[in-house]
């Protein structure tokens, strides 16, 4: 499968200077300086920076990568880290990503902790693998930079790759921000290695809009990352020569509708996990997470449902439009996978009319993945509010805030009436 | 012994299909796939141990004097491969009902 | 978000405009500000047009798209002023600011009538006097930084030293040339209309 | 420890045990046992096991024939599977995460279908990274999983579900591909070709020597298929022994680039031998078809003088 590579941001910039800082001060990029707060530390960096600093201070036993545009500079960065002696991982540089998720299989079973990044269609190649990894309940971390899948080919963002493996048995969380794609990784493994998970889990954030871009972000030290996320200490595990066990069997009728039970379980029992962690980390962080983030929802009239990136934008033109006596709100999940059906058609019960913005199509005729989990949500928890389903920035396509403000225009048209109309919707197409 | 069977319930059975008795297949005997024995005759034995690591079944015992003893017919399937490799005619194949 | 400049850049693969919006970026930020530097991707190759993009602001930045209509643009090579509509979108309170030896005449031709300010600098000149090679980043950076008044020029010549202090820690001579181009450039810098 | 085959049997219990459900007859089993008696008694171990009929049959829920540790995952990948235990095995080792006194050697079983076709980019990675695992193929010349399909380790003209010998096209049509010469392009320290014959020595032998040599090595071990090649399941013996003594098997190893044919029969039996007990190749003995038999003979006879000038050329160069 060939794949371009195309020349990425500053990386070497960059990634020299995460390395020569490192080596200047033993830790993350630009350490606490004097008389700064040392609980956190002011940086910059770009997504992909924020992502292998994550990995860098989880410091895993393996790390099993393939080179895909826009993920590509995780690998290179974390690669640095280990031929600098920054880390203890092992790093294996696979000739393809589903060696790569088979690999990550390997070192998770045999009792290590396995982490990944990949893109688009680097992450299709791994699509038997990533149901394998969950089907055998292996918690590896994922870092998924989002990229259109092709064909035709393209190398920029949307959520065609993560929709893809929606219905794998991974815990997918997505992040808005540099910030968040952080955060989100430094609690990966407390929830996905939890006894009642014991399930991967993956972390998304939009390919180059927040992966290649240089933000302002809140880093951790080492010390405290080290503490919050702990050791791993499966209790069962290939390694254990005092207890040889055997992985991956022929699982036949009488039992592996059993075995999928189980995992469906543990897919339910994330949910409360993944709000326990969220709470330790504010703790420390002063940051807080739930299943989603509400933006001026409580008492908006209308509502846009996004995720990652494009929830800044639509903040922002939440303020601008409230400015105008408009009561426009936002509903950003921030976990898709378990996905919180109750809780969203809560907070959205009490809206006129909801626009949920899909970054990929399904191409069922009928509207985008999220869109159709949210008003399935909806429907089984008796709340009816008109709901539009809009499929936007495919391929990179930018979505502009004008381009956001004329959904909620439309949302003030449709919440005047009691039925929707053509509920599956383009934003910023070009036709006649 | 496992205790893993077509009546147990989701929440007693192991996650993912794991097995954590290595080698617990000893449990699982396959002498009924036997349409035809093979038979020992010791008296025409020397021992010479050809037949040893030719069973597919691990069906031949073989203690630590290095001696073989009759067959394991819990597990043996009736290949025939160790009655052909016997020179000395020390095992014949017959029918399960034959004495 | 009132008090957000935006900046857009013009360059060509391997002139290290990107590089320079990260400078920006990395020096603004180093004064206490929010943030953001990013290329419009696509297969650049050498000598491919190129755009890269700062926003700039004392409150955290929430918005994700590129940006059209910026505060100031900055033109690394004055060769693309005939291929590439630079002063797209560009307000006129703002201003453009041009890495050329072309005169205000010349350039209001090539600027399509552009009504804002014109600013010029030889960075060429600039580059080869202090640095014996021809580097337009660092005046560059230094012009935009006069020009926008994003920050004050001391803070940013005493930050500036400091990461090329770290930047070449390996080979101090040149902290020395960059240093003076950074001087030189903030001097030489002109409007022109 | 120098081969007795009775006391090894004697000493060293069979790490793949009885109660698997492979087919009566079947060749497999004999090999997988005997290389696993090759490991030292007092280490550890780690089986990766590609899909097939080893796997299919020896780990059914809740049942494993492995006293060792053991990990199926899919086709394709079990080298690089294997790949990311062995990885982990030397991260915490190094990090001090496992007790000093494990010693655990690692181990992957494929068939010709996981290993000569879908799982040949996987094991050309995890070969080419140099990762301290023995691979072993137990070859039975065709997809005997999925019900005889042809594979590129399937001899030319035998009649296969997907290459039947029809009245047009008598069998399939192209000579095996030769892995254990991609193998050895790898420059791997240690790589062998072996089968279940005399004893059993050959095989003890280099699988103890691939197990126990540091870095990436390989067996290529035919195991015969009662059932996919058509004869009587009790001459599983006798098919091997006609595999080596036709030369169709040559029995050879390559330590560090110099090649060794372990036995060179002293009659070279005409291929006839080995085809005429074989169903698969029936077809290849109607009037008509005796061009078949010669260019199959022709074949291994190229193949068998190859070897030879191989070994001569490897052995001078010094």
């Amino acid at each position: 499968m060939k794949r371009e590579q195309y020349t990425n941001s500053f990386s070497n910039i960059e990634r020299a200077k995460i390395v020569d800082k490192n080596e200047q001060k033993g830790c993350v990029p630009n350490c606490a300086k004097k008389g700064e707060d040392t609980m956190s530390i002011r940086e910059r960096l770009s997504g992909n920076e924020a992502a292998a600093t994550a990995m860098k201070q989880i410091n895993p036993d393996v790390v099993a990568a393939f080179p895909i545009t826009p993920s590509t500079e995780i690998p290179q960065y974390f690669s640095t880290f280990v031929d600098n002696g920054m880390v203890d991982t092992e790093f294996i540089a696979v000739e393809s990503e589903h060696s790569a998720m088979s690999a990550c299989i390997g070192a998770e079973a045999a009792g290590a902790r396995a982490m990944t990044a990949t893109s688009a269609n680097g992450l299709s190649l791994m699509w038997e693998m990533v149901y394998i990894a969950s089907g055998m309940r292996l918690p590896i971390v994922m870092s998924l930079v989002n990229r259109a899948v092709s064909g035709p080919l393209n190398i920029h963002n949307d959520h065609s790759d993560a929709m893809g493996v929606r219905d794998s048995g991974w815990i997918m969380l997505f992040s808005e921000t540099n910030q968040e794609a952080y955060d989100n990784l430094l609690m990966a493994h407390r929830i996905a290695e939890n006894e009642k998970v014991q399930l991967p889990l993956m972390v998304c954030q939009d390919g180059f809009i927040t992966s290649h871009s240089i933000e302002n972000i809140e880093l951790l030290e080492d010390e405290k990352v080290k503490e919050f996320v702990g050791e791993y200490h499966p209790k069962h595990y290939l390694l254990n020569a005092k207890e040889p066990m055997a992985m991956g069997p022929m699982d036949l009728q009488a039992f592996l509708f059993e075995h999928k039970y189980q995992q469906a379980e543990a897919m339910k029992n994330a949910k409360q996990v993944i709000l326990d962690v969220a709470k330790d980390f504010e703790k420390m962080t002063g940051r807080s997470y739930g299943l989603f983030e509400e933006y001026k929802l409580e008492d908006a009239d209308i509502a846009i449902v996004c995720m990652n990136s494009t929830a800044g934008t639509t903040k922002d033109v939440v303020d601008a439009l409230r400015e105008q006596g408009i009561k426009a709100g936002l509903l950003k999940v921030r976990v898709f996978r378990p996905f919180p059906a109750e809780e969203i058609a809560k907070a959205l019960s009490h809206v006129k009319a909801v626009a949920v913005l899909d970054k990929a199509d399904s191409l069922n005729g009928a509207g985008g993945a999220l869109f159709t989990d949210v008003t399935s949500g909806m429907q089984t928890n008796n709340v009816t509010v008109p709901t539009a389903s809009y499929i936007y920035g495919i391929g990179g396509r930018d979505t502009t805030s004008k381009e956001i403000e004329s959904v909620f225009k439309d949302l003030m048209k449709d919440s005047k009436k009691d039925k929707i109309e053509n509920p599956y919707r383009y934003l910023g197409l070009r036709k006649e | 012994m496992t205790n893993i069977d077509k009546n147990t319930t989701a929440d007693k059975m192991t996650i993912a299909g794991n097995i954590y008795e290595a080698g617990n297949a000893r449990e699982f005997k396959t002498g009924d796939w036997r349409s035809i024995r093979p038979k020992y005759i010791s008296e025409k034995c020397i021992q010479c141990g050809l037949c040893f690591p030719v069973c597919p079944e691990d069906a031949i015992p073989v203690g630590k004097d290095q001696k073989r003893t009759d067959f394991n017919y819990d597990y043996c399937k009736g290949c025939g491969v160790c009655a052909k490799v016997c020179p000395f005619g020390a095992i014949t194949m017959q029918t399960e009902d034959e004495e | 978000m009132s008090n957000m400049i935006e900046i857009r850049w013009h360059g060509r693969g391997g002139q290290g405009a990107k590089t320079a919006s990260l400078l920006l970026a990395d020096a603004a930020f180093n004064t206490g500000k929010y943030i953001q530097g990013f290329p419009e991707y696509g297969p650049e190759r050498m000598g491919a047009p190129i755009t890269a993009y700062n926003r700039i602001s004392d409150t955290q930045i929430r918005i994700h798209s590129n940006i059209y209509e910026p505060d100031y643009v900055v033109v690394v090579d004055d060769t693309l002023l005939e291929s590439v509509d630079v002063t797209a979108g560009l307000k006129k309170e703002g201003a453009i600011v041009i890495n050329t030896t072309k005169d205000g005449e010349q350039l209001k031709k090539l600027l399509k009538g552009y009504e804002g300010k014109v600013y010029t600098i030889d960075a060429r000149k600039v580059s080869m006097e202090t640095l014996g090679k021809y580097f337009p980043n660092t005046p560059m950076l230094a012009a935009i930084v006069k020009v926008s008044g994003i920050m004050k020029e001391d803070e940013f010549v005493k930050d500036m030293e400091g990461s090329f202090k770290h930047k070449f820690a390996k080979k101090p001579e040149v902290i020395d040339g960059n240093m003076k181009a950074l001087k030189m450039a903030l001097e030489e810098v002109k409007q022109v209309s | 420890m120098a081969y007795n085959m009775k006391e090894i049997v004697a000493e060293r219990p069979s790490r793949f045990t009885s109660g698997h459900r492979m087919c009566a007859g079947c060749g497999a089993p004999p090999v997988a046992r005997m290389i696993l008696r090759a490991l030292k008694p007092e280490d550890h171990a780690v089986i990766a096991n590609a899909t097939g009929c080893m796997e299919v049959s020896s780990f059914i829920y809740p049942y494993t024939s492995w006293t060792d540790s053991y990990i199926h995952t899919a086709f394709e990948c079990t080298a690089a599977t294997l790949s990311g235990v062995e990885t982990a095995y030397h991260s915490m080792k190094k990090q001090g995460k496992l007790p000093e006194d494990n010693h655990t050697k690692f181990i992957a079983f494929g068939g010709d279908g996981g290993t000569y076709d879908i799982g040949i980019q996987s094991l050309s990675g995890a070969m080419e990274r140099g990762h301290d695992l023995t691979y072993v193929c137990y070859d039975n010349g065709a997809y005997m999983n999925t019900g005889i399909q042809r594979s590129s380790a399937t001899p030319r003209f035998a009649d296969t579900t997907t290459s039947p010998a029809g009245s047009v096209i008598p069998g399939k049509m192209q000579s095996r591909k030769d892995l254990t010469e991609i193998m050895e392009a790898h420059h791997l320290p240690y790589v062998a070709q072996t089968i279940a014959y005399m004893n059993f020595k050959d095989l003890y032998e280099k699988a103890e020597k691939a197990i126990y040599t540091e870095g990436p090595t390989f067996l290529n071990v035919l195991s015969p298929c009662p059932r996919g090649w058509g004869y009587p399941t009790e001459d599983l013996m006798q098919i091997n022994k006609l595999a080596v003594e036709t030369c169709y098997w040559p029995l050879y190893e390559v330590e560090n680039g110099k090649y060794k044919v372990n036995y060179k029969p002293a009659k070279k039996l005409p291929i006839e031998e080995f085809l005429k007990p074989q169903k698969r190749f029936k077809h290849m003995f109607k009037p008509g078809n005796e061009w078949m038999i010669k260019e199959f003979q022709e074949e291994v006879d190229k193949r068998w003088q190859a070897l030879l000038d191989l070994e001569e050329m490897s052995n001078k160069a010094e």
